[in-house]
């Protein structure tokens, strides 16, 4: 028996790394290819948490509990993120009937 | 973890799981009986004796009922909805304990399905995935009843679990650990958490009750304003899933309120009787075993004593109007659970510092 | 995270899958099961949105009162705050005064921020 | 910490202000609150104290990029007059989201920590996703907002993930120890610390609209609401390259080598983006945004030459940038509300009816344009002579010095519009009386800049 | 002090003019800028002609750590060029009196303001100084100049500020190289820059740096394409400011800031440049005379001169230098007075085209008379100001290559050739629709003219009064240059 760190510690860390570094081009390459709004930002909270678990898996290989702090305040800046551009999809799906980002080009992009 | 641990683990797991179905399904029963009862009627009584067959004639209803979908809905989500609903329900409980250790032929059983340091965590959780089963029925049904009472409960839920949260952190503050089953062990004998945080276990009460959609905080299914809620569309197993993860809830949350505040397995003398059967019968393990056999029937006791005070609130309190359950969720309960922390937090330091 | 007096091991959470098997056949044998033995019998009628009998109009998936939304916001925001508090209440003996203290201010900047929200009519229903 | 502590507290106190039945005192007392923190931050000065074990460090680098932007910011509070006479209901949410803001940069300026970089950025950038949209009526502000905040998101995620490998790599958030671990280990670098480099990189890169991460400004900036679009394209960049600078100061320093390639590259193609971008617009607006690219890319300079000149220079080119372009964004604002245009033809006639918006105006074009007698002017000599100091780097200022010619000709369309152009009507636009003395204040700051620039850029 | 004075003055005197509304304006520019005329008399009393050294200096720290300074101070080169501007200034806003600008507190507070960079230009002894009021020079004449100018101006002016800034920025980009090559804590003062020793690579590309910034402000062919244009379409207080001062920062420039710094470069190149003059002279003038306005022929004649005085300076003998200031003078004084009578004839007959008018002598002789002395000036002969000047500079030139000296003595024959057949078809021949009732000179456009007309012969023959003064000052020069 043992404690947690050490437990997460039974897999290399390099697995750890590829895991969330696909995860992470995972939630890239639905960014830049996704044109709903909300499954873009879907993607965006997923490269977020691919960060999540890289910080997590070496905040136990290092027994550094930074690394976890800052866990916690990605996850609150997430939240913060969510609310606000969840609003913004709202405001903008009551204006265009859609959340297409395609749809969006009164502007240049 | 051995594999014969894993083995025990794995048929107390299936006994819990058939234990909860079968208290699900009687529960529903009970129900019906209390109703009668505090309606001063009878109740079903035709299947069985006394209707004891009830249960199981309705379920066989709806196994046999048209297994039907809306045909604008969303196939996939409309059957998504109630496996969902159906699915978390059963997990929650796996982190309550349900007693203590059992020992049988020198391997030491934990009665508690997954002993995990973060079990409150767990509960949480798992309980807030259900608000998923409720929203993607009613949305998948392409309903506007449907729509409106999924949106209804779960903005209910979601706003109820503010307060639910708060109210358990006080909790934590005294214990000290996230873990169900240290926070039961503290609770040894009738050092129960209730006389240190009637405060708290009220507002989880409530929360209790509306977390589980029941009156008097059943709006996303009040029949006068939205026909069925969520389930309008909904019929044969895939509506029996929906009421069925309904009562497993209402047991879940009475484990989980009986484990938090009224000590879970434990009894007043529960030591003193433990050392007195050591006495007498000169054998540690039975005298544990037997301690612990009556720490799990007086944990059932309590659980039961909590579904019967759902049952009656039910027939005897009338529905909230929506803003005031809003009104109670966000505007007294949140404030008080903050001041209920407070509290705690005052007492907790003024006794370290006092004493 | 401080190590914890009970320590655990990968397989500590194995009962967790069981438990996820247990349900999840439950679900998918009792869905199959009703779907192969009741009848089918479809129509048109029958099809369409129940909407108190009278014939459907539209299309259900219409915005609804952004009141639900404003308390779904409201719920992500608190609830991490409230996630925020959870290793504090675990380790609250330790921390002692400075640590309530510090929480003091904490509650009240989330209260701030509370009655802030009360005060703009957010929850206010009808 | 003083001032981080107060804008939060005012800008809580603000929100709640705002129920009161009057708007007219909210703009009075935000002005104060900005005054207060201006003054309390001055107090820090020379007084270095760290926070949260050594999160924050409040130096003079700090207090000095803190001094600019708290004064940008309350230069920029006057022209929300729109707001304050239409009564809108927000009002009050403006400005706490802009004194909230303010906290966000003050933090990416005092970090010391990677994780307070990002709370910062975030605190910054979350109130900018908001104000951006917060026309909600207009498709155009809706767009800015969405896009800002989806590709925001993104960056976000893309610089977070860079600070993890950098954790991964050194093993601390530390910036200062980041860069003592390099030095400690021969600045040898593995894959993942590049990696890490390079995704820190693109992502504040995008944060200051660098290119070829700039392709949200221009549209963003159109579409928000011009007295937001003021505020990101001078307290947001200033915060943006300040951090910017501090971060390869303290961390990567030693590891110059390896990132410089990447930097001259983004510096360079920035530079012809912002220029090259500006001369075709007809939008004055747009024309503004695109210049607020090319101005990154001066910012961007003086960080690429990276030797003791770069932090004076950054912040002095931060300060005569955003008085100019408070004025710029400013005068737009008060012509766009009246003509109901943003393009250089709205402009046409402003000398004749409002010889002191054209004033102003032709200052701060002047300033931008970096012509002498104007603050700009010594901005753009400090970032060359900072630049120069490395003399492989002349190259890149003879390019600069090319486009800064390019440049002269957009800022100048606004002049010749507003002088020489004649107007279909000549009606007089209303300026309240607050706004005229920023004008004015502005004006005689930048000029006085130009003249006495040792006032400034001394103090670093 | 009396240098500081000088500088700030004009820049006083403008925001004050700024204040008057209305047509008065002019009238205390007017004053103003005497006053500014007999400080630098004032100040012309105070030196010493003998110093070949800088005089009536004032140095004090402008941006400290930087090294850079506000320094400012006068050599006998630097006192001429100030001369010619507080003397110009003030007859350029005297001839202004009969036009009604609009908005003419802004109109005058510019021109002033103006002078003051010019001023600056000519006594800075610091870089940084210098550039800056390079530009501080620059502004007020692009918007004299595109407000108040004539249809085309937007585009003509702004082309005008480009080119300009355009070269100004090389220009800084050179100092900026030179000061971080001065030792210690960089320094950017005249001095320190002379002494550097830099490669001759270094050399050449600064050279060009210089050079085309100061050759653009000349200009000097191929750099002139801005030229006639704005001439043409400027106000003619514009003109005369562009032509009779302004034109001569680039000259001083390079005389200041370019030989004495980077002599080897000069050596490398002079000869490209001094074929550039001279291609100038050649183009300027034949440009000239196949012009039809009198505008542009005046501004293509002033290519011409203009090339001439860079060819002579290029030369870096004491012959050539010496009649470039000269010259500079002469061109500043014969230029502005043309300009000044182009524009009373255009006043009266709203037309510059040399075919729609003609025989004006008839009506006008003392217009004639002085036209007459300004254009023979200008072509240089002998006994006018003009003379004094091209003689020198084509000695010097003729000392460094007689083709070159060849070539270049041409434009005293196309000069010639152009002036005459505009004053013949002007001033001769049969009157005009346009001409018909031409008045002569009245009292205060005589007041401009007289006092031209006097330097015109003053230099003519006493040439002396003034190459003594810069003699010291370029043989110091010169001696800098040779290190």
């Amino acid at each position: 028996m043992n404690n947690i760190p050490e437990v997460i510690r039974t897999i290399p860390l390099e697995y750890y790394l590829y895991f969330s570094a696909a995860l992470f081009v995972i939630g890239v390459i639905g960014v830049l290819t996704r044109r709903n709004a909300i499954i873009i930002f879907m993607c965006v909270e997923l490269m977020l948490n691919a960060v999540n678990v890289l910080l997590t898996a070496l905040a136990s290989y290092r027994g550094d509990a930074n690394a976890q702090v800052f866990v916690f305040f990605i996850m609150a800046v997430a939240a913060a993120e969510v609310c606000v551009g969840l609003a913004i999809i709202v405001m903008t799906y009551r204006n265009i009937r859609s959340t297409d980002v395609q749809l969006l080009n009164y502007l240049k992009w | 973890m051995e594999s014969v641990d894993l083995l025990y683990k794995a048929i107390y797991i299936i006994a819990i799981f058939g234990i909860t179905l079968l208290i699900a399904t009687y529960s529903t029963y009970f129900e019906r009986k209390i109703a009668a009862f505090i309606q001063d009627r009878v109740g079903p009584n035709r299947a069985g004796p006394l209707g004891l067959l009830q249960p199981l004639a309705d379920a066989g209803k709806l196994f046999f009922k048209e297994d039907f979908i809306p045909s604008k809905s969303s196939k996939a989500l409309f059957i998504l909805g109630p496996g969902i609903a159906m699915l978390v329900a059963t997990m929650s409980s796996a982190v309550v304990p349900f007693g203590d250790n059992l020992i049988i032929g020198g391997h030491e059983i934990n009665l508690i399905a997954i002993d995990v340091n973060i079990g409150v965590l767990y509960v949480f959780g798992v309980v807030s995935l259900g608000v998923y089963g409720l929203m993607v029925g009613g949305w998948a049904s392409n309903n506007k009843f449907s729509l409106l009472g999924a949106i209804r409960a779960a903005s209910q839920n979601i706003s109820y679990e503010l307060a639910m949260g708060l109210s358990l952190i006080a909790i934590l503050m005294l214990s000290g650990t996230l873990s169900l089953r240290e926070i039961a062990e503290q609770q040894q004998g009738f050092n129960w958490n209730i006389w240190y945080q009637p405060l708290g276990f009220l507002i989880f009460l409530v929360c209790a009750f509306a977390e589980t959609n029941r009156t008097p905080f059943d709006l996303p299914e009040s029949e006068a304003e939205l026909i069925g809620g969520y389930h309008t569309e909904y019929g044969s197993m895939k509506l029996g899933m929906y009421l069925f993860a309904e009562y497993i809830n209402i047991f879940v949350a009475s484990a989980v309120m009986a484990t938090l505040y009224f000590g879970a397995y434990n009894f007043p003398f529960m030591l003193e009787l433990e050392a007195w059967l050591v006495n007498a019968t000169e054998d540690a393990v039975t005298a544990n075993n037997i301690v612990t056999l009556i720490g799990v029937a007086v944990m059932f006791a309590k659980i039961f004593l909590f579904i019967f005070f759902f049952m009656w609130v039910r027939w005897t309190l009338p529905r909230f109007r929506y803003d005031q359950l809003m009104k109670l969720g966000w505007q007294i309960l949140i404030p008080l659970a903050i001041l209920n922390i407070l509290l705690t937090g005052g007492g907790i330091l003024l006794k370290d510092y006092l004493f | 995270m401080e190590p914890t007096v009970n320590q655990y091991v990968p397989s500590d959470y194995l009962p967790i899958i069981i438990q996820f098997a247990a349900a999840l056949g439950f679900v998918i044998f009792a869905l199959v099961m009703t779907h192969l033995l009741g009848p089918k019998r479809k129509s048109e009628v029958k099809g369409a949105a129940w909407e108190s009998g009278i014939e459907s109009v539209g299309d259900a998936r219409t915005p609804i009162s952004y009141k639900y939304f404003m308390t779904a916001i409201l719920f992500v925001l608190f609830d991490v705050e409230i996630i925020f508090m959870y290793p504090w209440a675990v380790n609250f003996r330790e921390f002692g005064l400075d640590g309530f203290l510090q929480m003091v201010v904490f509650m009240g900047m989330l209260l701030a921020g509370f009655f802030y929200v009360i005060k703009k009519g957010i929850l206010k229903w009808e | 910490m003083t001032s981080i502590i107060l804008l939060s507290v005012f800008g809580i106190a603000n929100l709640f202000i705002g129920f009161m039945k009057s708007k007219r005192i909210l703009l009075p007392l935000a002005l104060l609150f900005l005054l207060i923190v201006f003054a309390v931050n001055l107090f820090s000065w020379n007084d270095t104290q760290s926070y949260f074990n050594n999160m924050l460090t409040i130096d003079n680098y700090a207090v000095a990029f803190t001094g600019i932007m708290t004064l940008t910011t309350l230069l920029l509070l006057p022209f929300s007059q729109r707001y304050v006479r239409e009564g809108d209901s927000n009002l009050a949410e403006y400005y706490s989201l802009l004194l909230f803001s303010l906290v966000g940069a003050i933090m990416m300026v005092s970090y010391e920590n990677m994780l307070m970089l990002f709370v910062g950025i975030e605190i910054l950038s979350i109130a900018m996703y908001v104000v951006a949209g917060s026309n909600k009526k207009s498709l155009r502000s809706n767009e800015a907002a969405l896009k800002y905040f989806l590709m925001g998101a993104f960056f976000t995620g893309i610089l977070l993930f860079g600070i993890v490998l950098i954790y991964g790599a050194t093993g601390t958030f530390n910036i200062t120890e980041i860069g003592a671990a390099q030095i400690a280990t021969g600045g040898v670098m593995n894959t993942m610390f590049i990696l890490g480099l390079l995704m820190l990189l693109i992502g504040i890169s995008f944060k200051i609209s660098a290119a070829p991460f700039h392709f949200w400004t221009p549209d963003v900036y159109e579409g928000s609401p011009t007295f937001f679009t003021a505020f990101m394209s001078t307290v947001v960049k200033t915060a943006g390259v300040a951090a910017f600078f501090k971060l390869m100061a303290a961390a990567f320093a030693a590891s110059y080598a390896a990132w410089f390639p990447t930097m001259i590259a983004i510096t360079v193609l920035t530079l012809v983006v912002g220029n090259i971008g500006a001369v075709i617009q007809t939008s004055a607006k747009r024309m503004l945004a695109y210049s607020s690219i090319s101005h990154a890319g001066y910012l961007l300079m003086s960080l690429v030459a990276f030797n003791e000149k770069s932090a004076s220079s950054i912040l002095f080119y931060s300060l005569a940038y955003a008085t100019a372009s408070i004025t710029a964004f400013g005068v737009l604002m008060l012509v766009s509300d009246q003509k109901g245009s943003d393009k250089y033809e709205a402009f046409n006639g402003l000398g004749r009816t409002n010889p002191l918006l054209a004033f102003a105006m032709t200052v701060s074009m002047l300033s931008l344009a970096g012509i002498p007698l104007t603050a700009g002017f010594f901005a753009k000599f400090f970032v060359f002579s900072a630049v120069l100091q490395e003399s492989s780097m002349l190259w890149l200022v003879v390019i600069a010095v090319l486009l800064a010619a390019v440049g002269i000709y957009y800022y100048f369309r606004v002049v010749i519009a507003m002088y020489m152009q004649p107007a279909e009507n000549y009606e007089k636009i209303q300026v309240s009386g607050v706004a005229s003395f920023t004008l004015i204040f502005i004006s005689v700051l930048t000029i006085l800049l130009g003249i006495a620039p040792a006032l400034v850029s001394d103090i670093l | 002090m009396i240098t500081a004075l000088l500088l700030f003055w004009p820049a006083l005197a403008a925001l004050l003019v700024l204040l008057i509304k209305g047509q008065g304006a002019k009238k205390v520019a007017f004053v103003a800028a005497l006053v500014e005329f007999a400080l630098s008399l004032f100040a012309l009393s105070g030196f010493n002609a003998e110093n070949g050294g800088t005089q009536l200096a004032l140095n004090f720290p402008w941006i400290e750590s930087a090294g850079i300074s506000f320094s400012i101070g006068m050599d006998g080169i630097s006192i001429l060029m100030v001369l010619l501007t507080t003397f110009l200034v003030p007859l350029i806003v005297l001839s202004s009196f009969k036009h009604d600008y609009k908005n003419p507190n802004v109109f005058y507070a510019l021109i002033l303001f103006m002078q003051t960079g010019l001023i600056g230009v000519f006594v800075a002894m610091d870089a940084f100084l210098f550039y800056f009021m390079w530009e501080v020079a620059l502004i007020p004449i692009y918007f004299i100049a595109a407000v108040w100018g004539g249809e085309n101006r937007i585009k003509v002016t702004f082309k005008f500020f480009v080119y300009t800034i355009f070269g100004s920025l090389f220009m800084l980009a050179a100092f900026v190289y030179l000061y971080l090559q001065t030792p210690g804590i960089h320094s950017s003062d005249v001095n320190a820059f002379y002494q550097l020793a830099l490669s001759s690579g270094e050399q050449s590309w600064i050279f060009w740096f210089l050079f085309i910034a100061f050759a653009i402000k000349m200009p000097v062919f191929p750099f002139h394409t801005w030229q006639p244009d704005t001439y043409t379409e400027s106000p003619t207080q514009a003109t005369m400011l562009l032509s009779g001062i302004m034109l001569k920062m680039g000259i001083y420039g390079v005389i200041r800031w370019l030989l004495p710094i980077v002599p080897m470069g000069v050596s490398q190149w002079d000869e490209l440049v001094l074929i550039l003059a001279i291609i100038g002279i050649v183009y300027g003038s034949i440009i000239a005379i196949r012009q039809r306005d009198l505008k542009r022929l005046v501004a293509y004649s002033s290519i011409a001169h203009v090339g001439l005085i860079a060819a002579g300076i290029f030369t870096l003998n004491e012959q050539g230098l010496q009649g470039g200031v000269i010259q500079m003078l002469s061109h500043g004084i014969n230029v502005v007075g043309l300009f000044f009578i182009i524009d009373i004839i255009f006043s009266r007959t709203n037309t510059r085209e040399i075919t729609s008018l003609g025989g004006i002598t008839q009506n006008a002789k003392a217009l004639s008379i002085f036209f007459m002395i300004l254009l023979l000036g200008s072509v240089a002969l002998p006994l006018t100001n003009g003379f004094v000047g091209e003689f020198l500079l084509l000695s010097g030139v003729f000392q460094y290559n007689y083709i070159y000296g060849a070539v270049a003595g041409l434009t005293i024959i196309l000069g010639a050739v152009y002036m005459l057949r505009m004053f013949q078809g002007v001033m001769f021949g049969t009157k005009s629709e346009a001409t018909e009732s031409f008045t002569d000179l009245t009292m205060n456009e005589m007041a401009v003219l007289i006092p031209l007309v006097i330097m015109v012969f003053w230099i003519g023959l006493f040439p002396n009064t003034f190459l003594s003064i810069s003699e010291p000052a370029v043989i110091n020069l010169l001696s800098i240059i040779n290190r």
